[in-house]
């Protein structure tokens, strides 16, 4: 059974890797949106700090959108996804691999990079160490609640701004609960219980998601 | 046996072509009355609120507003489940035939929170759980409506909608849940929904007017279900029938 | 049993008027119109299916 | 055994076929045939069960394949008119991927082996985005010549491809005959298979 996830997660990595400027630019995308907020709002430290963790968070949840439609659209365009379809395996597990493999390529760097980003907010190294966790827990639920999305909106003339009408509002919760826990740790109230909620929602979202998106997957098949 | 209770029968969509046309008049009929009491009690009968003054009588639109556009989302989110499920046919069309007016209700919810939070509370918009829930219910409403208009095939924007719906009707009260959780931990909110000693005048007009908004609701929608039934059925013969026959 | 004095006061609503009225007013707005882009929708659409069943029965019967 | 039943198929507001029915046994190969959209490939994907069919029903060895999906489709190999191949990837790297993808154990020498036989001999290590159209075609029906599932299902699989490959696909699909195998296809120009029962079937 989990022999397809791993296949699907090695392929799915082998593909990115060969193509890596897409990675590159949705972290260069990332740390410019970024670094603009200082610019728009004005370099008092005191502010910055206050406002970094949303800022970083809704970078991140505009970044892990931008390779959202690919996601499924290469596969269905030259006929892979048909075969995953076809494979004999539950569909559910085959998607689970490619939003572990999006995570992979997509959540992952930006949780590395995030600590770097932080200090250009002058948050302390507790809050840096909370954020690049909050990230790193977080950012499976996006991929997981974005699959869904990308699923939906499959073969759609205009997906990509659909996608995003989709699946932006669901999101809502990751950001809460991720920019909450660098908050609660700046103000001094340690972010352990928003960390485990982080921890829920993506168990929940890696857990549920992947079986709403393989019968959205079979429904763009028919 | 008995034919009245035979579900197949009705969720076939030329029994229920008719049967809703016949229905909508009632529909209308009982919500205008209603609304009519509603409203004589709510605007000329009900007295000052000691706290709000009159300011409060907006609530005799804005909460059936705010109940009708949660309650019509998890209606459609049950037509949904059963389409799904049972693969039948007027269950799709009764989601798509009610998201307009669902997302209606709760931008009617939205706008007069805001007006009535202005003199209430001296400010448009409070990020509240429940308003922030509202809007991003407003938001699903739209994706929905969005995502159905985007797929051509009319089973397949029935299927990939209802998934949405289901998918949106388990977020609904983890958003809710999570924006109240987040605003409890900023700075204590100053505002409290809770009306202490609504006085029972009160909140007969305003069951009255949740009644009348229901009322409108489902003929609103049903009238909507009626041309969608039309479109998608115009190959069958009873449609022929019914388009030749001059009835509209 | 009516609770108001006079029909301005009524309308001034003891000084709310503005956000009561702007909420009933713009619901009201919204009751009127969505029947009746319902009604003409239906009107449309029954319009559309005719000509195209006259088109269909046209070439059949060529 | 492959049986289909009554099957009926709807597409938007056009019914395209109803009553169809077929049984197919060991070593035996259908032809569909008929008019640009009559349902040729509607009916593939039925058949291979991502399109539930109307009416009717289609059964592996007596059982439903929407009751029995994973098992179907461990005993079903389908080709396409998409090539369902990475261009990033070499050949060597999809034939790989696709095998383990659909549950078979294939050495990288038999991959090879394979790639040799339909003409891919030092192409093994390009990437896919720089073969030709034929080439990577050639790619996807390399599949055909390691799979031993017992159910083929193809779609125009001799289209753009030169004489001396169509002969050498007819041998291919009359080798999985012989095995014991069965396959369903559809085409325009029928083609001489040498081996099996060869039986015919009109949609439209």
């Amino acid at each position: 059974m989990s022999n397809i996830v791993f296949s699907v997660i090695a392929r799915d990595l082998k593909l990115a890797m060969r193509r890596q400027a897409d990675i590159v630019s949705a972290l260069f995308f990332f740390i410019i949106v970024v670094s603009l907020f200082p610019l728009g709002i004005g370099p008092e430290l005191d502010l910055l700090r206050q406002l970094a963790p949303g800022v970083l968070w809704v970078a991140a949840l505009l970044a892990t959108m931008l390779s959202l439609p690919r996601l499924f659209a290469d596969d269905h365009r030259d006929g892979t996804l048909e075969q995953l379809a076809l494979s004999p395996h539950p569909l559910g597990l085959v998607v689970t691999g490619k939003v572990i493999a999006h995570w992979l390529v997509s959540g992952l760097p930006l949780a590395l990079i995030a600590p770097v980003l932080g200090i250009q907010f002058d948050l302390s190294g507790e809050a840096l160490l909370v954020l690049t966790g909050a990230i790193l827990l977080g950012t499976p639920a996006l991929s997981g609640i974005g699959a869904i999305g990308a699923a939906l909106t499959l073969g759609l003339r205009g997906g990509g701004v659909l996608l995003s009408l989709l699946v932006l509002p669901l999101y809502i919760p990751v950001l809460i609960f991720g920019a909450g826990a660098v908050d609660a740790t700046v103000s001094g109230l340690g972010g352990e219980g928003h960390l485990s909620l982080l921890a829920a929602m993506t168990i929940a979202a890696i857990g549920f998601a992947p079986w709403a998106s393989a019968a959205a997957l079979k429904i763009a098949l028919e | 046996m008995n034919d009245r209770f035979n579900l197949y029968r009705f969720s076939s969509p030329a029994t229920f072509y008719p049967l809703a046309g016949k229905m909508i008049p009632w529909f209308i009929a009982a919500g205008t009355l209603l609304g009519l009491v509603g409203l004589y009690i709510g605007m000329l009968v009900a007295p000052t609120d000691f706290q709000q003054g009159e300011g409060y009588r907006i609530i005799f639109i804005h909460v059936p507003t705010s109940w009708m556009s949660m309650f019509i989302y998890l209606v459609m989110a049950f037509w949904a489940a059963i389409g799904l499920a049972f693969n039948t046919r007027l269950s799709g069309m009764m989601a798509q035939a009610l998201a307009p007016t669902g997302a209606l209700m709760a931008f009617l919810s939205l706008w007069t929170g805001a007006l009535w939070g202005k003199p209430m509370w001296g400010t448009w918009w409070v990020w509240d759980a429940r308003l922030t829930s509202e809007l991003i219910l407003l938001f699903l409403y739209i994706g929905y409506m969005a995502l159905v208009a985007a797929i051509d095939d009319a089973r397949r924007a029935d299927k990939a909608g209802g998934i949405l719906l289901l998918v949106g009707v388990v977020n609904i009260p983890i958003i809710y849940f999570s924006v109240k959780w987040w605003n409890t931990l900023h700075q204590g909110s100053s505002v409290n929904l809770t009306k202490s000693s609504m006085a029972e005048i009160m909140l007969w007009g305003m069951l009255l007017m949740a009644l009348a908004f229901w009322m409108y609701s489902i003929a609103v929608a049903l009238a909507r279900v009626r041309t969608i039934i039309l479109e998608r059925e115009c190959h069958t013969d009873w449609v022929r029938a019914e388009l030749t026959g001059g009835k509209s | 049993m009516i609770h108001w004095n006079s029909f301005s006061d009524f309308l001034a609503m003891g000084g709310y008027g503005l956000y009561v009225w702007g909420s009933f007013g713009v619901t009201a707005l919204i009751m009127v119109i969505e029947p009746i882009a319902v009604a003409r929708q239906r009107k449309t659409t029954i319009a559309r299916l005719k000509r195209q069943l006259r088109a269909e029965s046209r070439s059949t019967e060529a | 055994m492959l049986e289909a039943d009554n099957l009926e198929c709807v597409r938007g507001e056009r019914r395209l076929f109803s009553g169809l029915g077929f049984t197919l046994d060991a070593g035996e190969l259908l032809y569909l045939q008929g008019r640009n959209g009559a349902g040729k490939t509607s009916l593939l994907r039925m058949l291979i069960g991502l399109l539930p069919p109307e009416t009717g029903e289609i059964r592996w060895h007596g059982k439903p394949i929407r009751k029995q999906a994973d098992e179907y489709h461990a005993a079903l190999c389908y080709l396409g008119h998409l090539n369902a191949i990475k261009e990033e990837l070499t050949p060597l790297e999809n034939l790989l991927a696709a095998a383990r993808l659909a549950g078979e154990a294939l050495s990288e020498d038999d991959a090879i082996d394979a790639l040799e036989q339909v003409g891919l001999a030092g192409r093994e290590d390009l990437a896919c985005k720089y073969l030709s159209q034929g080439q990577k075609r050639r790619v996807a029906l390399a599949r055909l010549v390691i799979d031993r599932r017992p159910l083929w299902i193809l779609d125009e699989p001799f289209v753009a491809l030169d004489v001396a490959a169509v002969d050498w696909l007819a041998g291919i699909i009359s080798g999985h005959l012989q095995r014991g195998g069965m396959a369903v296809m559809t085409t325009h120009q029928p083609v001489a298979i040498p081996a099996g029962t060869v039986r015919e079937l009109r949609i439209g």
